[in-house]
C-alpha cells in the first residue's frame, strides 16, 4: 500500500509537470504583449521594452519556462502584471474562499445526492425514483450561472431571504457568512448532487444484481442491513471515483458562481486575470487548481484502498 | 452426420431469430416515453437548424427599432430583444450554432480522443504512459477553466469555441477508449486474431474499434449536452460566440440583463439549452441501457 | 407421511421483453430429513429457480411465483414474509451458491459475514459468535482459522471460499442445505473434498442436502434420490439406483449416452443430443424434449405435455412412450453406425510417426515485482522445464489441476508469451526464438480453439467473416468467389448451414459458436490444432457433439491435437497419449491406456480417484482415496517434490531433491522417486 | 418592481428630496464598482481617469472642477499663470496635514509632481523645472506655454505624503494611500472592498459628515444592480446603461447623469484612413459614413438612455461644441451618391472590429445593417482587448470601434488621439490643418484664442476630414438612493464626487 501511494505520488508529480508545460504553452499564445497591457496603449516602445526585460519576457522560452517551474517549486509563482503583487500571495487570499464554498458544496452534494441515489435504487421504478431522476436530469442540464441568476431573482430579490452577493469569512461573522454562502453553495452543488444521485443509483443497482447480495439475503439479513452493510460499501467505490470528477466540475463552476455572487475566489480571479491579460496570475491559478485536483485524485485513489480491501491487501 | 445436424439445428433457428438484436435494442431504447419525447426535441432542433430560414418568422438579424424589448405578442411569440430582433427567430437560428457546437466539437474530441486512446491502449509502454499522463494533466484542469484559458489564448468566436470545447473534451474520450482497448485487447477474439498472424493496425481498426463503439456512442450523445452547456457558459463570460450570431448562450447573456423586466429574453434561450441538454442526456442514458448487454430485456 | 420440505406444483415465471418465461412449470418434489436429494439437468432447465423460489430469493420483478406451495414443517413458505421469512432463510434453510468468487462480499471479512449470520439467528454475543465462527471454519477444513477469520474473500482460493460459504450456510445448523452447483467451478480434487465433507455433515447433523448439479457422476456418487429437470419440469425422479439402472425418460437416457465415462471402453461412440435446450419463452403444452428426442413418435406432437407417472415404486417418468431397453439399444446403435466405426481408428495412429511438435526444456517465468520501482523480487515459475512431443496425427491430452500451467504452456508454444527458456520445434523449425515477422507465415499451420465460445468471437463480425478472416490475413484465396466457396466449405465441414454466414455470433447457440471457432481454426488448413478447454464451457448435452466433431475432423483432415482439459473422462476419451502436470512440471506421461489403467504417480492416482463415475453401482465399490490439501502456490514451490505435502506416500527423502521424469516402461514416464524405484527393483 | 417592499421606508416623498433639512452626521456611504484599481496610493501609476473617484475621499488635488467645468482651488489657495514667463505659481493653503501627521507643503507638491515626471506621465510633459519658493509657494517653469497644463496638474496630481512613501516603500504605498482627504484609508481587501474611515482632523472644519466610505467591488452588472436593489450598496457606479434604465423605472431610485461634458466617454467608429489602400482613405467615403448611419435613431432606440447623440467631439451641450459646423443628417441616398463619386458605386467590403469590453455589445450588428443599406459589406470581427490595444497602437483593417474620454479642452485631448504625435490610432490620416490647430490651441495664452481653436478643430476634424464618426457620448449615470445628500455625483467631472460634504438623511 505504501509503495502504491508513493508510486501514485510520483505519477502525480509527473502529471503536474505536464500541467506546467500545458499551462505555460497555452499562455504563450495569449494575445497581446503583457508589457503593453501593463503600461496601457500609450506607452512608448522603450518603456515596453524595459518592462519586458524586467518581466523576463525577452529570454528564450525554455529559459522562461524553467525559471518559472524552478520558482514555482519553491512556492514562488511570480508577480502579477496588473497589480504587481506576488501571485502566491494573491492566490493565498483567494483560494480559501473557493475552497470553503467548494468543500461545502461537495459535502452538500454527497450528503443529499448519495442518499437520494440510494432511495431511488431501492424504490427502483417507483414514484420517488422518477422524481429523483427528473430532478437529476435537469440538475445536470441547468447551467450553473443560470441557476445562480434564478436564485438571485427569486430568493434575494423576490423573497429577500439571502443577501445578493458578497463573501464574509465564517470566522469573522459566521451568521452573515452562512447567509451569503447558502445560494452559491447550492448552485455549485446542484449539478454534482444530480450526478451523485445518478451514479449512486446505478452503482447500487449494479451491486444489488451481484451474487453476494443474494447471499446476504439468503442468510436472512434485513433489507436495511443488506443495504447499509453489504451493498453500500461496494457501491461507494464508483461514487468515490465520481468525487474526483466532481471536484473538477465544482471548481470549474466557481468561475460562474463566484462571478454572479461576487465572491472573491479563484474562479473570479481567473476570469478577471484573463480580462486583465494578467497571464502570470492565470498561470499560477491554473497550476494551483490543477495541483488541488491532482491531489484530490491521489487521495481518492488512496481511499479506494480503504473502501476496497482487494486494493489494500494484495 | 453433417446434414443431420443442420437439419436438427433448423428447429432451433426460428427461435434464435426471434430475439433479433435490432428489435431488442429499439424496444429497450424506446421503452420510456421520456426517451421518445427527448428524441422528438432533438429532431425538432435538427429540423430547426436545417430549415431555419423556412421556419423562422423573421430574419434573426433584422432589427426593428419600433419593436424594442417588446412583450410577447402574436407577431413575436417570444417578444423582441434589445435591438428589436425577434427572439423566436433567433432561438430557431440559434439551434444552428448549438448543433454545430455540439456536433463539431464532439467530433473533434472523439476523433482525437479515439485515436489517442486506441494508440495508447494498443501500444502500451512508454507511449501509453506519456499519452495518459498528458491526458491526466489535461484532466487535472477543470474543463471549463481549460476552455476559458483556451478561448482567452486563441480568441472567441464560433470557430474557436468549437475547437476549444473539442480539445477540452479529448481526455474523456482518450481514457474511455484506452480502457476499452485494454479490456478488448485481452479478450479471446483479439488473441485469436493475433494467433492468426493479423497485424496490429488491422486488429485495431477491424476489431477493437467497432467493439468500443457502444460506450463511445453513449459518451458522444452525453457530450452534445456538455458542449452546448459549455458554450453557454463561455458566452456568459463574454468569451463565447460573438453577439450578432444567434447563439443560445450569448442570447442568455444578452437577456440576462433584462431579467427583471423581460425575463423571457433569457428564459427562452435558457429553456432551449436546458431542454436540448436534458434530451441528449436522456437519450444517452437510454442508449446506455439499450446497448448494455447485461441489462438485456430487464427494464 | 409428512416430509421436511414438500413442494407442490410450483410455478415460477419471468417476464422478459414482455414475454413470459416459465422457468419453473409445475414442479413438485420433497426432501426428507437427513437425505441427499439431487436435482440434475442442463443449464437453464430451472434448477436454481426452483430452489430459490422456496425462500423467495427470486428477483421480483421480473420474477413472479405464479402458483404452488412450498411446505416446510407444515408452513407454506410462499406465504410468509418479514421476520418469519428471514428466520427461515439462513436459520432453517442454508444456501451455498455456485460461484465462490462472487457470492462472498468482497469488502467484508469472512469473519464478519459468518458472525453476522450467527448473531442474527443464534442471538449470541459478539465474542461467542466469533468463537463459534472459528469452530465452523475449522470444521470445514480451513487451516489457521483463528487468523484467517479476519481475511477478506480475495485472500482465499476458490475452494477455500466455497468452504467458507458452506461454513456460513451451516452456521445456524439449518435443516436443509441447498448446494446449488456448489462444486461446479472447482477442480475435481477440491470438488471431491467438498462433497465428501458435505456428506459427513449430513451424517453428523442430520441436515438434508439438496444437491443441484449437472454432473451425473456426482449424483451417482452422493445422492440418495434424484430429480431430473428439463425445461422447467421434472421429467424423471427416483432413487439413484433406479434412475441409473433403468433410466426411463429419453432425456435421461440421452444424457447418459452423451457423456464419456472413466470406465468406458475406449472406442465407445458418444451419442450427442441433437439441437439445443428449448427456450422457455411462451412454452406450449407439448413435450418440451420432443424436438431433440430420438424416441419420439408422430403421436407425441399431438399430445399435451406428459405428466409424471409411476414407473415402479418411487420411480416416476414423464414420457408418453414406454421406452424399453431394446429401443434404447436400437437407437443408440443406429446413431453410432451412422458414422463410420471409429473404434479402430485409434489404433491407426502410427506411433512411430515423426514428431510434429517438440517442446524441449520449456520454461515460462513471470516476474513478481514489488515496491515503488517494481523491482523484481521473485519468479512465478508457471512452467518449469517441461519437455514433451506430439507426433503427427495424434492427440495429446494435457491435464492437471487449475493453475498448474496448462494454459501457460499453450501460450508459450503459440508465442503469446515469450518463453523464458527452451525450444519449441514445430515441423523442424524452432519457433520459440524466431522473430515475430518470420513466425507469421508459420501461424497458419497452428490454430487454437478457445474455451469460451462467447468471448472468442468478435461480437460484431458476421460468422462468415470470422471464418474467412484467416483466409484474408494469409491471403489464401485469390478471388472473391474462391473465398466464398472456401467459407461455405468450412461451414459445411463443421456442420453449420452456410446460409447463416451473415449472422453475428450473438444469434448462435453456444455449441454453434464453438463450431464457428473450429471452422475459423481450420480455415488456414493447419496441421496442428490446440484446444484449450475447448468443451468445458458447453453444456453436457452439447459437449458430445463437439467431441465427435473434433474426432471426425481429425480423421478427415489428419489433424494433430493438443487437447487441454481438466475433465479426465473427456481427455481419456479423446487422447492417444496424456501428459499430467502438477505445479508447472510434468509428473507423468503415458499413452492413455497405461495412464488410466496403471497410473503410477500418486497424484495421478488421486486425480483419477476424485473423478466420479456416473454409475452408482460402480461408485459403491470404488475406493474413495481423497487428495488432501490444496495445490501450493507456484511462487513458493516446496523444495523437493512439489507434491510432497499432499502425497500419501511421501517420506523425508521426497522433500530433499526434485524427482526427475524417468521412463519406467516404454512410453510411460513418471516423476516420483518411490515409483521409479519400485519398478526398477 | 420586486424590490418595492424592501425600500418603502427610504422611499422619498418628493418633498423630502427637495428639502432634506440640515446635514446629519453618521453613516457609511457604500458604493459598488465593477472595477478595481491596481493601486490606490500611487496616482502616477494609475492608468486612465476611471479610478480617480475611488481615491478622492483620501487624496486631494490642488484644484477641483466646479459645476461649470472651471477649475477652482482646493488644496491651493490660488494660482497665478504667466504665459509670457511660461510659469504657473501655486499658493498653498496653510496648516493642512497628511493623514500621517506630516505637513502638506510646497516640498510635498514638488515631490508629487516629480513622481509624475518619473513615471513619464503625459500630463506633466513640458515642465522644465519646479521651484519651491517658500513653505507654501511652488513655481512651475515650462519649456513652452501650455494652456491646458494647469487643468491637467490640478486634476491628475493627487497629493500623497512623501514621508509615508519614503518610509514604507513603493510597494506599501501602492496599497496604502496617505493623503489629506476627508477620509483616511482603513482597509483594502482586494476584489472585495475598499474601506475609508472618517478623518477627524480634516482641514475643512466640521467635515466630513459620514463616518466612512466603502467601495464594494462587484464585477457583474446584474449582481451589482441586485445588490443595489437590496440596498447592500447606496450607489452604483459604472452600471451598464441597460441596467440603469431598468432601475430608473423604479422611482424610488435616483439616477444622476453627467451634463458638464467633463470626463465623458464618446463612442463611434474610426476608419483606417491612413492606409492609402483602404477605401476609407478617401474622404468622400468617410463622409458617406456620416450620412449612412442614423445616429439619432440608434441612440434613441438602441442605446436609449445614458447616451446622448453627438456629431462632434464631446456632447452637443459642451462648451467646445461648434454650433456652426455642418450637420450630417441620416441620408442613405446621399451616402450612396458619395460612394459612387468616390469610385465605389457598388460599395465595398470592409471589416468592423468589435471586442468584448464594448460598452454596448449590440452596436456592431446595428452598424453592420446600416452599412449594408448603402452597399458597404462590413464583416464583424471580434478582437479581444489586448489585440485591440495592439491594433490601436499599430494598424487595423477597416472600421475600429472608437471609445475615448472626451473633454472640452480639445487641443489637450485630441493631441492624445488624433495628432501625429499620438501613440494611439496611428492608422489614420493626419491632416496638416488639424496638427496646426492643436498646436495653436495649446499655445493660447487667453481663453478666447483657445476657444476659437476648439471650434476650428471641431470643424476641421469632422466637417472637413471626417476623421472619425462620432455617435454618442455617455452620460455616465450613477444610480443612488435619494437619501444620499450632497454627494456631488456627476456634478462636475464624470463619476467624481465630493464625499466630504455628503450626508445621509433618514
Ligand atoms: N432474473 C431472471 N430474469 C429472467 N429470467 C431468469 C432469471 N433468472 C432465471 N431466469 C430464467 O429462468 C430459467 C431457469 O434458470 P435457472 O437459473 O433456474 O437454470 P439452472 O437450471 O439453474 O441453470 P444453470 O445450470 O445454468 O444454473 C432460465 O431460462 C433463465 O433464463
Ligand atoms: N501473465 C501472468 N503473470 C503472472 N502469473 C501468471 C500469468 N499467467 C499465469 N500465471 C500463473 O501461472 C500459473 C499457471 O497458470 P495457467 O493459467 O497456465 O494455469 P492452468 O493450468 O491453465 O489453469 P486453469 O485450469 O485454471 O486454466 C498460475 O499460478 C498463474 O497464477
Ligand atoms: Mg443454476
Ligand atoms: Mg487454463
Amino acid at each position: 500500500m505504501i509503495a502504491f501511494i508513493i508510486r501514485r505520488l510520483l505519477q502525480t508529480v509527473i502529471v503536474l509537470f505536464m500541467v506546467t508545460l500545458i499551462v505555460f504553452s497555452i499562455l504563450q499564445v495569449l494575445p497581446g504583449d503583457p508589457a503593453r497591457t501593463l503600461l496601457g496603449p500609450e506607452a512608448s516602445p522603450e518603456q515596453v521594452e524595459q518592462i519586458r526585460d524586467e518581466l523576463g519576457l525577452n529570454r528564450p522560452l525554455p529559459v522562461q519556462y524553467i525559471t518559472w517551474v524552478e520558482h514555482a517549486v519553491q512556492g514562488d509563482l511570480g508577480k502579477s502584471i496588473a497589480i504587481k503583487e506576488d501571485v502566491t500571495g494573491i492566490i493565498g487570499e483567494h483560494l480559501p474562499k473557493t475552497l470553503y464554498i467548494s468543500i461545502l458544496s461537495m459535502v452538500l452534494a454527497i450528503v443529499i445526492g448519495v442518499p437520494a441515489g440510494i432511495i431511488a435504487a431501492i424504490r427502483r421504478g417507483g414514484k420517488i425514483d422518477s422524481l429523483i431522476s427528473v430532478v437529476s436530469n435537469f440538475g445536470m442540464a441547468v447551467p450553473a450561472f443560470w441557476l445562480a441568476v434564478l436564485c438571485v431573482y427569486f430568493f434575494s430579490l423576490k423573497l429577500g431571504w439571502f443577501p445578493v452577493q458578497g463573501y464574509t469569512s465564517p470566522f469573522k461573522d459566521f451568521w452573515l457568512s452562512t447567509q451569503q454562502v447558502i445560494m452559491p453553495v447550492i448552485c455549485l452543488a446542484f449539478a454534482a448532487l444530480a450526478s451523485f444521485a445518478r451514479q449512486t443509483r446505478s452503482a447500487m443497482l449494479e451491486v444489488i444484481m451481484q451474487d453476494f447480495t443474494r447471499t446476504a439475503r439468503s442468510k436472512g439479513l434485513k433489507e436495511g442491513t443488506i443495504i447499509i452493510k453489504h451493498t453500500l460499501k461496494n457501491a461507494i467505490i464508483p461514487v468515490i471515483t465520481l468525487v474526483g470528477l466532481q471536484v473538477r466540475n465544482i471548481v470549474g463552476s466557481t468561475i460562474f458562481v463566484e462571478q454572479v455572487f461576487n465572491i472573491p475566489g479563484m474562479g473570479r480571479l481567473v476570469v478577471q486575470s484573463i480580462f486583465n491579460q494578467d497571464f502570470v496570475v492565470v498561470q499560477g491559478c491554473v497550476l494551483v487548481i490543477a495541483i488541488i485536483v491532482a491531489f484530490t485524485n491521489l487521495l481518492i485513489d488512496i481511499s479506494y484502498g480503504f473502501a476496497d480491501p482487494r486494493i489494500r491487501i494484495k | 452426420m453433417t446434414t443431420e445436424i443442420i437439419a436438427s439445428e433448423k428447429v432451433v433457428e426460428q427461435k434464435v431469430k426471434k430475439t433479433s438484436n435490432k428489435k431488442r435494442f429499439l424496444r429497450v431504447f424506446l421503452a420510456r416515453k421520456t426517451v421518445v419525447a427527448s428524441l422528438a426535441i432533438i429532431f425538432i432542433m435538427i429540423i430547426c437548424a436545417i430549415f431555419a430560414p423556412l421556419i423562422a418568422p423573421f430574419d434573426p438579424y433584422k432589427q426593428d427599432y419600433t419593436q424594442i424589448l417588446a412583450d410577447p405578442s402574436l407577431a413575436h411569440p417570444l417578444g423582441t430583444d434589445l435591438i428589436g430582433r425577434d427572439v423566436l427567430s433567433r432561438i430557431i437560428y440559434g439551434s444552428q450554432a448549438a448543433l454545430l457546437v455540439g456536433m463539431v466539437s464532439v467530433a473533434i474530441a472523439s476523433v482525437i480522443g479515439i485515436i489517442l486512446g486506441l494508440f495508447s491502449g494498443y501500444a502500451g509502454g512508454l507511449i501509453d504512459a506519456v499519452i495518459m499522463r498528458a491526458m491526466d494533466a489535461l484532466m487535472a484542469i477543470p474543463p471549463i477553466i481549460l476552455a476559458v484559458v483556451f478561448v482567452a489564448a486563441f480568441g472567441g468566436g464560433l470557430k474557436n469555441v468549437i475547437i476549444t470545447l473539442g480539445l477540452s473534451l479529448v481526455p474523456t474520450y482518450a481514457r474511455l477508449m484506452r480502457g476499452q482497448v485494454l479490456a478488448i485487447r485481452e479478450s479471446d477474439y483479439i488473441v485469436a486474431q493475433e494467433l492468426m498472424g493479423s497485424t496490429n493496425i488491422r486488429n485495431m481498426i477491424k476489431h477493437v474499434l467497432p467493439n468500443c463503439l457502444s460506450p463511445l456512442i453513449v459518451l458522444i450523445t452525453l457530450n452534445f449536452g456538455v458542449a452546448i452547456l459549455a458554450e453557454a457558459g463561455l458566452s456568459f463570460l463574454g468569451l463565447g460566440i460573438v453577439p450578432p450570431k444567434a447563439a443560445w448562450g450569448s442570447m442568455i447573456n444578452d437577456g440576462y440583463k433584462y431579467l427583471l423586466s423581460n425575463p423571457i429574453l433569457s428564459f427562452a434561450p435558457g429553456m432551449a439549452v436546458v431542454l436540448v441538454v436534458v434530451a441528449f442526456n436522456i437519450v444517452g442514458d437510454a442508449l446506455r441501457d439499450a446497448l448494455d448487454p447485461r441489462l438485456k430485456g430487464s427494464l | 407421511m409428512s416430509h421436511l420440505l414438500e413442494v407442490k406444483n410450483l410455478q415460477t415465471q419471468f417476464t422478459v421483453d414482455r414475454n413470459v418465461v416459465k422457468a419453473v412449470d409445475g414442479v413438485s418434489y420433497y426432501v426428507d430429513e437427513g437425505e441427499i436429494v439431487a436435482v440434475v439437468g442442463e443449464s437453464g432447465s430451472g434448477k436454481s429457480v426452483t430452489q430459490y423460489s422456496g425462500i423467495q430469493l427470486i428477483p421480483t420483478p421480473p420474477g413472479k411465483i405464479a402458483g404452488g406451495e412450498v411446505l416446510f414443517n407444515g408452513k407454506n413458505l410462499l406465504q410468509i414474509s418479514g421476520e418469519e421469512l428471514r428466520q427461515v432463510r439462513g436459520g432453517e434453510i442454508g444456501v451455498v451458491f455456485q460461484e465462490p468468487m462472487t457470492s462472498l462480499n468482497p469488502v467484508l471479512t469472512i469473519g464478519y459475514q459468518i458472525i453476522e449470520t450467527i448473531i442474527l439467528h443464534l442471538k449470541m454475543n459478539k465474542k461467542d459468535a466469533r468463537k463459534h465462527a472459528i469452530e465452523l471454519l475449522k470444521s470445514v477444513g480451513i487451516p489457521d482459522a483463528e487468523e484467517r477469520i479476519d481475511y477478506y474473500p480475495h485472500q482465499f482460493s476458490g475452494g477455500m471460499r466455497q468452504r467458507v460459504c458452506i461454513a456460513m450456510a451451516m452456521a445456524c445448523k439449518p435443516k436443509i442445505l441447498i448446494a446449488d452447483e456448489a462444486t461446479t467451478a472447482l477442480d475435481v480434487t477440491t470438488q471431491a473434498q467438498i462433497l465428501e465433507m458435505l456428506k459427513d455433515i449430513v451424517k453428523e447433523t442430520k441436515t438434508s442436502i439438496v444437491l443441484v448439479t449437472h454432473n451425473l457422476g456426482i449424483v451417482a456418487r452422493y445422492a440418495d434420490r434424484i430429480y431430473v429437470m428439463y425445461a422447467g419440469e421434472i421429467v424423471e425422479s427416483g432413487t439413484t439406483k433406479e434412475i441409473f439402472s433403468s433410466p426411463k425418460h429419453p432425456y435421461t437416457i440421452s444424457l447418459l449416452n452423451a457423456i464419456p465415462r472413466l470406465d468406458d471402453p475406449k472406442g465407445r461412440q458418444l451419442i450427442p443430443i441433437d439441437g439445443i435446450p428449448p427456450s422457455l419463452i411462451n412454452k406450449q403444452d407439448i413435450c418440451a424434449f420432443l424436438p431433440r428426442c430420438p424416441h419420439r413418435t408422430a403421436a407425441c406432437s399431438f399430445k399435451p405435455a406428459p405428466k409424471l407417472e409411476t414407473v415402479s415404486g418411487s420411480h416416476y417418468s414423464a414420457c408418453h412412450e414406454d421406452i424399453t431397453t431394446e429401443a434404447i439399444k436400437e437407437v443408440a446403435a443406429a446413431r453410432a453406425t451412422s458414422e463410420d466405426s471409429s473404434a479402430d481408428a485409434f489404433n491407426d495412429n502410427q506411433s512411430d510417426n515423426e514428431n510434429l511438435l517438440e517442446v524441449k526444456n520449456l520454461k515460462m517465468y513471470f516476474p513478481v515485482t514489488k515496491g515503488i520501482l517494481k523491482r523484481k523480487v521473485a519468479d512465478v515459475k508457471a512452467v518449469d522445464d517441461v519437455s514433451f512431443s506430439i507426433k503427427k496425427g495424434e492427440t495429446l491430452g494435457l491435464v492437471g489441476e487449475s493453475g498448474c500451467g496448462k494454459t501457460t504452456i499453450i501460450r508459450s508454444i503459440l508465442r503469446m508469451y515469450e518463453p523464458t527458456a527452451g525450444d519449441v520445434i514445430f515441423d523442424g523449425q524452432n519457433i520459440a526464438k524466431m522473430p515475430k515477422h518470420k513466425l507469421r507465415p508459420i501461424r497458419r499451420n497452428i490454430s487454437l480453439v478457445f474455451q469460451d465460445p462467447f468471448s472468442s468471437l468478435d461480437p460484431r463480425q458476421t460468422a462468415g467473416s470470422i471464418v474467412g478472416e484467416p483466409l484474408i490475413i494469409h491471403k489464401l484465396t485469390k478471388t472473391k468467389a474462391e473465398y466464398e466457396k472456401r467459407v461455405n466449405e468450412l461451414f459445411e465441414l463443421v456442420g453449420l448451414n452456410p446460409e447463416w454466414k451473415n449472422r453475428v455470433p450473438h444469434e448462435f447457440s453456444g455449441g454453434q459458436r464453438q463450431r464457428i471457432g473450429i471452422a475459423r481454426a481450420l480455415a488456414s488448413n493447419p496441421s496442428f490444432i490446440v484446444c484449450d478447454e475447448a468443451i468445458s464451457a458447453l453444456d453436457v448435452s452439447i459437449q458430445a457433439q463437439i467431441i465427435n466433431l473434433l474426432e471426425d475432423l481429425q480423421k478427415k483432415l489428419g489433424l494433430t491435437y493438443l487437447f487441454v482439459a481438466h475433465d479426465l473422462s473427456v481427455v481419456r476419451h479423446i487422447s492417444d497419449r496424456v501428459v499430467v502436470m502438477y505445479l508447472g512440471k510434468i509428473i507423468e506421461v503415458a499413452d492413455w491406456k497405461s495412464l488410466y489403467e496403471n497410473p503410477l504417480h500418486p497424484y495421478t492416482k488421486g486425480l483419477l480417484a476424485a473423478v466420479p463415475i456416473p454409475d452408482p453401482f460402480v461408485e459403491e465399490n470404488r475406493e474413495h482415496v481423497m487428495l488432501e490439501g490444496e495445490i501450493p502456490s507456484v511462487m513458493n514451490r516446496p523444495k523437493g517434490c512439489a507434491f510432497f505435502n499432499r502425497c500419501p506416500m511421501a517420506t523425508k527423502e521426497c522433500s530433499e531433491a526434485e524427482p526427475p521424469l524417468v521412463e519406467t516402461e516404454e512410453g510411460h514416464s513418471v516423476a516420483c522417486i518411490k515409483v521409479g524405484k519400485e519398478v526398477r527393483v | 418592481s420586486g424590490s418595492k417592499s424592501t425600500t418603502t421606508d427610504s422611499a422619498s416623498s418628493s418633498q423630502k428630496q427637495e428639502n432634506p433639512g440640515n446635514p446629519q452626521y453618521g453613516g457609511v456611504l457604500k458604493i459598488s464598482s465593477p472595477i478595481e484599481p491596481a493601486n490606490l496610493g500611487l496616482p502616477p501609476e494609475q492608468v486612465g481617469s476611471g479610478f480617480v473617484h475611488m481615491m478622492t475621499p483620501v487624496l486631494e488635488t490642488l484644484g477641483k472642477f466646479d459645476e461649470k467645468g472651471e477649475m477652482q482651488p482646493l488644496l491651493a489657495e490660488k494660482w497665478e499663470m504667466d504665459p509670457q514667463a511660461k510659469t504657473i505659481t501655486y499658493f498653498l493653503k496653510k496648516g493642512i496635514k497628511f493623514h500621517d501627521g506630516t505637513d502638506f507643503n510646497a516640498e510635498a507638491v514638488k515631490w508629487n509632481i516629480e513622481l509624475f515626471q518619473q513615471a513619464k506621465r503625459g500630463e506633466v510633459d513640458g515642465i522644465k523645472s519646479i521651484d519651491v519658493v517658500d513653505e507654501s509657494t511652488v513655481k512651475i517653469n515650462l519649456a513652452d506655454w501650455n494652456s491646458s497644463l494647469n487643468n491637467a496638474l490640478c486634476f491628475w496630481i493627487q497629493m500623497i505624503s512623501p514621508t509615508a512613501y519614503e518610509k514604507n516603500g513603493k510597494d506599501w504605498a501602492t496599497t496604502h494611500p496617505v493623503g489629506t482627504g476627508a477620509f483616511a484609508f482603513d482597509s483594502w481587501e482586494r476584489g472585495v472592498s475598499i474601506k475609508y474611515k472618517k478623518n477627524k482632523n480634516y482641514w475643512q472644519e466640521g467635515l466630513p459628515y459620514l463616518d466612512g466610505v466603502e467601495y464594494k467591488i462587484i464585477p457583474d452588472a446584474m449582481t451589482a444592480s441586485a445588490a443595489f436593489q437590496q440596498r447592500e450598496v447606496d450607489a452604483s457606479f459604472y452600471l451598464p446603461v441597460d441596467r440603469v434604465l431598468e432601475l430608473e423605472k423604479n422611482d424610488q431610485y435616483k439616477v444622476v447623469t453627467l451634463t458638464t461634458g467633463l470626463g465623458n466617454r464618446e463612442n463611434g467608429l474610426i476608419p483606417n484612413s491612413g492606409n492609402p489602400d483602404s477605401p476609407w482613405a478617401n474622404v468622400k467615403v468617410r463622409e458617406a459614413l456620416a450620412y449612412a448611419i442614423d445616429a439619432k435613431t440608434i441612440v434613441e432606440k438602441v442605446l436609449k438612455g445614458g447616451y446622448e447623440v453627438t456629431d462632434q467631439w464631446g456632447p452637443m451641450t459642451g462648451s467646445s461644441y461648434n454650433k456652426d459646423a455642418k450637420k450630417f443628417e441620416f441620408n442613405p441616398e446621399k451616402a450612396k451618391k458619395l460612394l459612387a463619386e468616390a469610385g465605389y458605386p457598388k460599395g465595398f467590403k470592409t471589416k468592423l472590429l468589435s471586442w468584448p469590453g464594448l460598452e454596448h455589445e449590440s452596436l456592431p450588428p446595428v452598424y453592420q445593417s446600416y452599412l449594408k443599406e448603402v452597399g458597404i459589406d462590413a464583416e464583424v470581427v471580434p478582437v479581444d482587448t489586448a489585440r485591440m490595444y495592439d491594433l490601436i497602437g499599430t494598424k487595423w483593417d477597416g472600421l475600429m470601434y472608437f471609445d475615448v474620454i472626451t473633454s472640452p479642452d480639445l487641443p489637450l485631448y485630441m493631441e492624445r488621439y488624433l495628432s501625429k504625435k499620438a501613440k494611439l490610432y496611428v492608422n489614420i490620416d493626419h491632416p496638416e490643418k488639424v496638427e496646426e490647430l492643436i498646436k495653436k490651441g495649446k499655445a493660447a495664452t487667453d481663453p478666447e484664442t483657445k476657444q476659437q481653436a476648439n471650434l476650428d478643430l471641431q470643424k476641421a476634424v469632422f466637417e472637413e476630414n471626417h476623421m472619425f464618426f462620432p455617435l454618442a457620448v455617455t452620460t455616465m449615470p450613477i444610480v443612488m438612493y435619494p437619501n444620499i445628500q450632497d454627494s456631488g455625483f456627476n456634478e462636475t467631472y464624470g463619476n467624481v464626487y465630493s464625499p466630504e460634504k455628503t450626508w445621509v438623511s433618514k
